[in-house]
């Protein structure tokens, strides 16, 4: 496999593959940042892959007040899911078990769109008949009492058909510490791309995957192509100076948000250098066949 | 003056002519071919329908009630706005002056408001005398007032009795009696809320039944032309066939008129509990011979329900189109009113097709008559579409086939092709109301008959045709020509003029001053109270 | 094109119903039709001609140049386009709009409003009793759309609004939000007697305590309110208020529990 | 005996009438205001479809908000008689009107007979003062909210009969819950004068609450009976309610813009005809409008083109008035019969000058 090298960093003629999703996005408030964050984190856990958890989702980027409806500071919080019906139930699940119970909060409509997701409208009925309904200019918000007082929550919130989920960089080290330097500093770089989130545990996964598996029932068990340990057993991908891997999943709004996040974590990867980080980066893929997005590493050099 | 309508095609069935020929009139009274043959005044009417003007019997056209439900619902009448198609009860017929001018160009002379309120005689009859053009007539309603219960609870003679309603009728100048949910407005007011026929008033211990019953034998044996005109119990409910039904058998072999039928002809059918029974009550009053009904045909859109069924119309409040009604606990009944619209949806349509499967299964045109129930049903004006459902089975059928299919599935309608002719059209709303309100003088066009005449230029589309008459004569006088009011005059109210009883009037002024504390010249007037010329005309009793 | 322009002649003789001068009305129509549309409502019967001069012919932007109080359904029903009056208006302007806007720059009578459904309505001057409010038998109040009144309302502002919301600058009547079903009444300048009376759902924010409140109205605190930060964004956003009118965390009263009890009246702590 | 001036100046009954339909005729925008009974209203509303003219009662205000219950909510009323034999809870819901306290005596003087309770309790709703003294020596017991008036008390004692919370409890409530909950028929006398239309409208629903378990009602005593009897008139006669016009040529009602003194005031009208046989003068009319005035009088009145002398219905001439004893209208026979003529022949004489229009008889 042909090789470019920036900054020392070798990077794969391979592509990401990724798949159509539906999207859709919340702004929560609180009367301080630290309570936003803390219901946009509550309520995005356990939300790392839709395998295992109905959804994806992660805080997407922090608001100023400025930028909220109500002048609070808040977050951007996006939801990724397979289906629609999927979406709807993760949303309103989440919404109000992390959400609604999260002191001082609110929660916005963070995307519009033609196609619509319940938000308020599901959750006022727990309300109990003392809900409130509010129209103000075009936007519809529902009012439901709660111990300190109203939670405020618009009735719906736009969904997108046009999301892409799967989007990933595989970051190939010397060392766990290197592969772990070289993840975090392209999860700060992604981190501020808008509408592109990273569902993984702190935007990071070490438990790469492939499809299926030898015991029946599982639907996907570890990459060993890409785990060091196995490369004396296992057709590796991994040259003899690898010793840790670890991967950034991208899911974003549109497919320039997901290329978008890409570029700018081969950016922060390849300027951290093969010495203090990566030695390579590569991509997951299945040959092309089941995902219809490829994000080619070679178009998204810095 | 003489006057000849010429070469018309006579529909007399009274007095079996049918076909073309010239009808005369001297005045205001019909009259044989002069000798001379020689008109003053002639007016042809060839290619078209003469008939004699038709009569309602049945239509809350004056009184308390229908003016609370103008006073209730300005919003609903056209001229509350400067564009009159723009409001729903725009052809409600609302002010009486309308009232009259639009039953007039239809060819209607004659109107019977149906449910006066004894107490409020001179209110009803104030308000009829400013209905110009055609006569009226009006129904008192006894069966709810505690005189009355009284009398029955304490087995008072018939004698006594039929002086009371004697009294009533005479006094309050009505031509008839009528019955209301009988013993059900005395039941609300102690705060009883559903009630049959069998059912018991609180306090009295009188049955509806037992009311209903003694009312009946008082208006026969009376002479009173109008059999006792009865408005069932439960109205309006599913299930209320076995009302009327009962009713109906309890008539036993005396004269008795069921009012707005249609509003009985529900079974408990289908998926909702509510379906057309019409089909069953039609067999009943076919097989009654005594028993004479109208229907109170439903149409669509926006109207107001004016009920002196207060029991029933307290129920109904929660249904109120727009959200307003008035409920009154009156002196006997009293009354309700409530603003309803009759969309073309499941229940709807079964009112619909009730009332025409009355209509076309009921096979003596002589026992039904021709009503919305005005408003009720819906506004009069609608009447000339009714009469095209009743004419032409594919008018009807195009109209069911937008309706509710699964409210269709449980009537006969569909199956039936009847179609009337114009010959049962002039029995239905002519020769027999006249017949049946005593009134020999009219519905008719014989010699000697008052000159009311309605002349229809004949065309396919029927509902033209019967709403703008050609020409109308009432009493002689053209009021109506091409559709178009012509003439104002004044119509009278007919009545009857039974006797006074010494003893009853006796025990009616104690009663008023010991119970009211109140002269019974309260509750009577002279008729210069009215001040027309001639307000009334007197109908006799039969002998 | 220039805006259809009516310029007043004289003072008019009778009141006018001018509802048939409106955007979607006049679309279409030539000079010599618009002169013959009756306008008078007493026998005298005047007609455009007899009372306006008419230049411009953009029949989508409509300009009364002059005006009076007995300038009745000024714009009735309009559902697009714009239309100025300068100077007064009588009773039952923008009745029933649905679109576009009305911009009064004089003061308005009673039912300025009545029934509007949509649009923009501002009033520069006063505007009188029954703002936004039905007529005499009518249920519906307000039922959408924006209503502005730079000055002061008469009674019954907002009486039976369900949906949309007013705004009263410098002050209003007795019993404003009456029989409110929803909607969003804003009060500055202060209220009359007893606002929210026989209200079932709908708010009524006041930039101060009300002066009298019926009895069915109960205590409900203060806590920090999201609502009222929306609501104070939206009115300064939407050039309603120049400063925000509720702050943080506004005291409430509820009611009116005579009737339903779920309406509201906000104003700051 | 003179009853028709032209000016200062005795004249014609003839000659007077031209004189009125002469101007009446020539007018612009007519406007009527009167207080008489029903003839004389149906003849003052037919000469107004003639001439195009508005009408009022000269008690138009307090009939206004009467009328407004009626238009905008309806309710739940009952028939005097039915109060005095059925009622044994009377609450009377503000100031009692002078004209009402006979009425108020006979119920406190007799009992119901219709029901086995043979007692009536009462009860006054907001009003001044510690209670209500009322015939037979009995008090009502006063249900208040201290300064939150009529209005303001009616709303709490609905709000408390529901079981919802208010800020200031209602006086008495207690022993008003008690007596509601044994109360057969329960009845509510108000009246126009004494409450505000969204009082009566509070009014009317508490009756809608009650009326969920057990019944209750109110009996409508009206500002004015001459002109509550004229309501009804107008009501039949063109579909509405008096403020009603015929400008336009059909019948428009108004509240606001037909309200007669408010027309006067904005010198919208120019012709002014005044119609009362009882005790109220016509008020000061701007500038040029023309007045021609039907009173009880035995002289011209002051700035009137033409005054003619009426007799009082129902004391000079027979009449037919409402009633609030009876509920409805009611034939009364003079009792001082006179010569004088009626409001009613006076109109439909200027009527039968009016030049010829459309003939139209309503």
């Amino acid at each position: 496999m042909p090789r470019l090298k920036v900054n020392g960093v070798a990077i794969d003629d391979t592509f990401a593959e990724a798949f159509g999703m539906r999207a859709t996005a919340i702004v929560i408030t609180a009367p301080n940042r630290k309570w936003a964050r803390q219901a946009a984190v509550t309520m995005t856990g356990f939300a790392t892959s839709v395998i295992g958890c109905g959804c994806e989702a992660a805080i997407d980027v922090d608001l100023a007040p400025s930028e909220t409806p109500d002048g609070r500071p808040g977050c951007r919080v996006m939801i990724f899911a397979v289906s629609t019906d999927e979406l709807q139930k993760q949303l309103q699940n989440r919404v109000g078990q992390c959400v609604l119970t999260s002191p001082g909060s609110a929660c916005f409509a963070g995307l519009e769109g033609p196609n619509e997701l319940k938000l308020g409208a599901a959750l006022r009925y727990f309300g109990d008949g003392w809900q409130i309904s509010k129209k103000l200019g075009g936007r519809h918000f529902w009012r439901v009492p709660v111990m300190d007082g109203e939670f405020v929550c618009e009735a719906t919130v736009g969904m997108t058909k046009g999301a892409v989920g799967g989007g990933n960089l595989l970051l190939l080290a010397g060392s766990n510490a290197k592969a772990l330097a070289a993840a975090e500093a392209a999860v700060a770089a992604i981190n501020e791309v808008r509408g592109a989130i990273m569902p993984f545990p702190g935007g990071i996964v070490r438990s790469g995957s492939k499809v299926g598996g030898k015991y029946k029932g599982m639907t996907a068990s570890t990459n060993d192509a890409f785990a060091p340990t196995l490369r004396g057993v296992t057709k590796s991908e991994l040259e003899p100076d690898v010793n840790a891997v670890l991967e950034i999943v991208i899911d974003g709004e549109t497919s320039d948000a997901v290329a978008s996040a890409m570029r700018a974590g081969i950016k922060a990867v390849t300027q951290l250098g093969s010495a203090k980080g990566a030695l390579r980066i590569s991509a997951g893929n299945y040959g092309g066949k089941l995902g219809k997005f490829h994000y080619h590493l070679k178009d998204l050099l810095p | 003056m003489l006057t000849r309508i010429k070469s018309g095609e006579i529909v007399d069935p009274v007095n079996g002519r049918l076909g073309k020929g010239d009808l005369w009139i001297r005045d205001g009274e019909i009259v044989e071919t002069p000798r001379s043959g020689r008109a003053d005044r002639t007016f042809d009417a060839s290619g078209c329908v003469v008939m004699a003007g038709a009569i309602d019997i049945h239509s809350h056209i004056g009184g308390g009630n229908v003016n609370t439900a103008r006073l209730l619902l300005p919003e609903e009448h056209k001229a509350h706005q400067a564009r009159p198609a723009a409001t729903p009860l725009s052809n409600a017929g609302w002010s009486t002056f309308e009232t009259g001018c639009l039953y007039a160009k239809m060819g209607f002379t004659t109107v019977v408001e149906p449910a006066m309120s004894p107490n409020a005689a001179l209110h009803t009859h104030l308000e009829l005398a400013d209905i110009p053009i055609i006569d009226k007539a009006t129904l008192a309603i006894l069966g709810n007032d505690d005189f009355l219960l009284s009398m029955i609870r304490d087995n008072a003679s018939p004698r006594m009795i039929e002086d009371y309603v004697a009294w009533t009728v005479a006094s309050t100048r009505a031509l008839g009696v009528k019955v209301i949910n009988a013993g059900a407005a005395a039941a609300f007011k102690e705060n009883v809320r559903t009630f049959s026929l069998d059912d018991v008033v609180p306090s009295y211990g009188v049955s509806s039944r037992k009311i209903v019953k003694t009312l009946q034998a008082a208006v026969d044996r009376l002479g009173i032309p109008h059999p006792l005109h009865v408005h069932c119990n439960n109205l309006g409910a599913p299930g209320s066939a076995d009302t009327a039904a009962a009713t109906i058998a309890a008539a036993e072999g005396v004269p008795l008129h069921l009012a707005h039928l249609q509003f009985y002809g529900y079974g408990t059918e289908g998926k909702r509990k509510f379906s057309s029974a019409a089909a069953r009550l039609a067999e009943l009053v076919n097989a009654s011979p005594e028993v004479t009904i109208d229907i109170g045909q439903v149409m669509f859109g926006q109207t107001v329900t004016i009920s002196s069924d207060v029991m029933r119309q307290f129920s109904a409040r929660g249904t109120a189109h727009p959200k307003k009604f008035v409920i009154h606990d009156g002196d006997g009944n009293g009354g309700g009113i409530v603003p309803y619209r009759y969309r073309p949806d499941y229940y709807g349509t079964v009112q619909w097709a009730a009332g025409l499967e009355l209509f076309l299964l009921i096979t003596d045109p002589w026992r039904v008559f021709f009503t919305t129930d005005h408003p009720n049903g819906a506004p009069f004006t609608v009447y000339p579409k009714l009469f095209e459902f009743l004419m032409n089975r594919d008018a009807r059928n195009e109209v069911a086939s937008t309706l509710s299919k699964s409210a269709l599935a449980h009537s006969t309608l569909a199956s039936i092709d009847r179609e009337y002719t114009m010959e049962e059209i002039a029995i239905m709303t002519r020769a027999a109301p006249a017949k049946l309100l005593g009134l020999a003088d009219r519905g008719h066009l014989g010699a000697g008959a008052v000159a009311d005449v309605s002349v229809y230029r004949k065309g396919k589309d029927i509902a033209k045709m019967l709403g703008r008459a050609a020409l109308v004569f009432k009493n002689g006088d053209l009021v109506v020509k091409d559709g178009e009011i012509t003439h104002y005059r004044w119509g009278r109210a007919l009545r009857l003029n039974p006797p006074p009883d010494r003893a009853i009037v006796k025990r009616l002024r104690d009663y008023h001053e010991h119970r009211y504390g109140l002269s019974l010249d309260r509750f009577t007037f002279p008729d210069s109270a009215i001040q027309r010329d001639e307000p009334f005309r007197e109908v006799p009793c039969r002998a | 094109m220039k805006a259809l322009t009516f310029t007043l002649r004289a003072a008019p003789p009778e009141r006018l119903d001018l509802s048939p001068l409106t955007p979607q009305g006049l679309a279409g129509l030539d000079k010599r039709a618009i002169q013959a549309i009756r306008l008078g409502q007493s026998k005298l019967a005047s007609t455009v001609g007899d009372i306006f001069r008419i230049a411009g012919s953009n029949a989508n932007s409509l300009v009364f140049e002059g005006g009076s109080s007995r300038f009745d359904g000024v714009a009735t029903g309009m559902t697009e386009g714009t239309v100025r009056v300068a100077g007064d208006v009588g009773a039952q302007a923008g009745r029933g709009m649905r679109g576009g806007q009305l911009t009064i720059e004089g003061d308005a009578g009673p039912h300025a409003g009545s029934g509007m459904r949509g649009g923009r309505l501002e009033i520069i001057g006063s505007a009188g009793d029954h703002l936004g409010a039905p007529l005499a038998g009518e249920l519906a109040g307000m039922n959408g759309g924006v209503l502005i009144v730079r000055g002061r309302a008469g009674a019954f502002a907002a009486d039976r609004m369900r949906r949309g919301l007013i705004a009263v600058l410098k002050g209003c009547g007795d019993h404003a939000g009456s029989r409110m079903i929803a909607g969003t009444l804003v009060v500055t300048g202060g209220a009359g007697e007893m606002p929210g009376y026989l209200m079932r759902r709908g708010s009524i924010l006041l930039d101060r305590a009300p002066k009298s409140l019926s009895p069915s109205f109960v205590e409900c605190g203060a806590p920090d309110s999201v609502f009222a930060a929306l609501m104070d964004r939206h009115l300064v956003t939407e050039d309603i208020l120049k400063r925000p009118l509720l702050g943080r965390a506004p005291r409430r009263y509820g009611g009116d529990n005579a009737a339903l009890g779920l309406g509201e009246i906000l104003f700051p702590a | 005996m003179t009853v028709a001036w032209i000016g200062n100046r005795e004249t014609l009954l003839e000659r007077a009438v031209r004189h009125a339909a002469a101007l009446l005729h020539a007018s612009r925008c007519p406007v009527f205001t009167f207080d008489t009974d029903i003839h004389g209203t149906r003849a003052a509303i037919a000469l107004a479809e003639r001439v195009g003219a508005s009408y009022d009662h000269a008690d138009g205000a307090g009939l206004a908000r009467e009328t407004a219950l009626l238009t905008d909510k309806g309710g739940m009323f009952v028939a005097p008689g039915e109060v005095r034999r059925r009622a044994d809870l009377i609450a009377i819901v503000g100031e009692l009107p002078e004209a009402h306290r006979e009425f108020v005596a006979e119920l406190a003087e007799t009992v119901p007979d219709l029901i086995a309770i043979n007692a009536r309790q009462f009860f006054l709703v907001g009003g001044g003062g510690r209670g209500l003294t009322l015939g037979n020596g009995r008090k009502a017991t006063r249900l208040s909210c201290g300064k939150a008036g009529l209005g303001g008390t009616i709303a709490a004692l609905r709000a408390q009969c529901a079981g919802r919370q208010v800020s200031t409890p209602v006086s008495n409530f207690s022993r008003f819950q008690a007596a509601l909950a044994t109360a057969r028929f329960p009845v509510f006398l108000f009246f126009g004068q004494s409450a505000d239309g969204l009082a009566l409208e509070m009014l009317q629903g508490l009756l809608a609450d009650i009326n969920r378990k057990s019944r209750a009602s109110a009996l409508h005593l009206p500002a004015s009976e001459g002109g509550w009897g004229s309501t009804l008139a107008s009501t039949w006669m063109t579909g509405f309610p008096l403020r009603t016009s015929f400008a336009r040529g059909f019948p428009e009602f108004d509240p606001w813009r037909f309200d007669v003194a408010r027309q006067l005031a904005a010198g919208e009208a120019d012709f002014h005809l005044w119609i009362s046989d009882g005790v109220k003068k016509p008020s000061a009319n701007s500038g040029d409008t023309k007045v021609v005035v039907l009173a009880k009088t035995s002289q011209p009145v002051a700035g009137a083109e033409v005054t003619f002398a009426i007799g009082k219905a129902g004391v000079d001439h027979d009449a037919v008035v409402y009633s609030a004893r009876t509920g409805t209208l009611n034939s009364v026979t003079a009792d001082a019969a006179s010569e004088l003529p009626s409001a009613a022949s006076i109109l439909r004489s200027i009527a039968e000058h009016i030049p010829a229009g459309a003939e139209l008889p309503c």
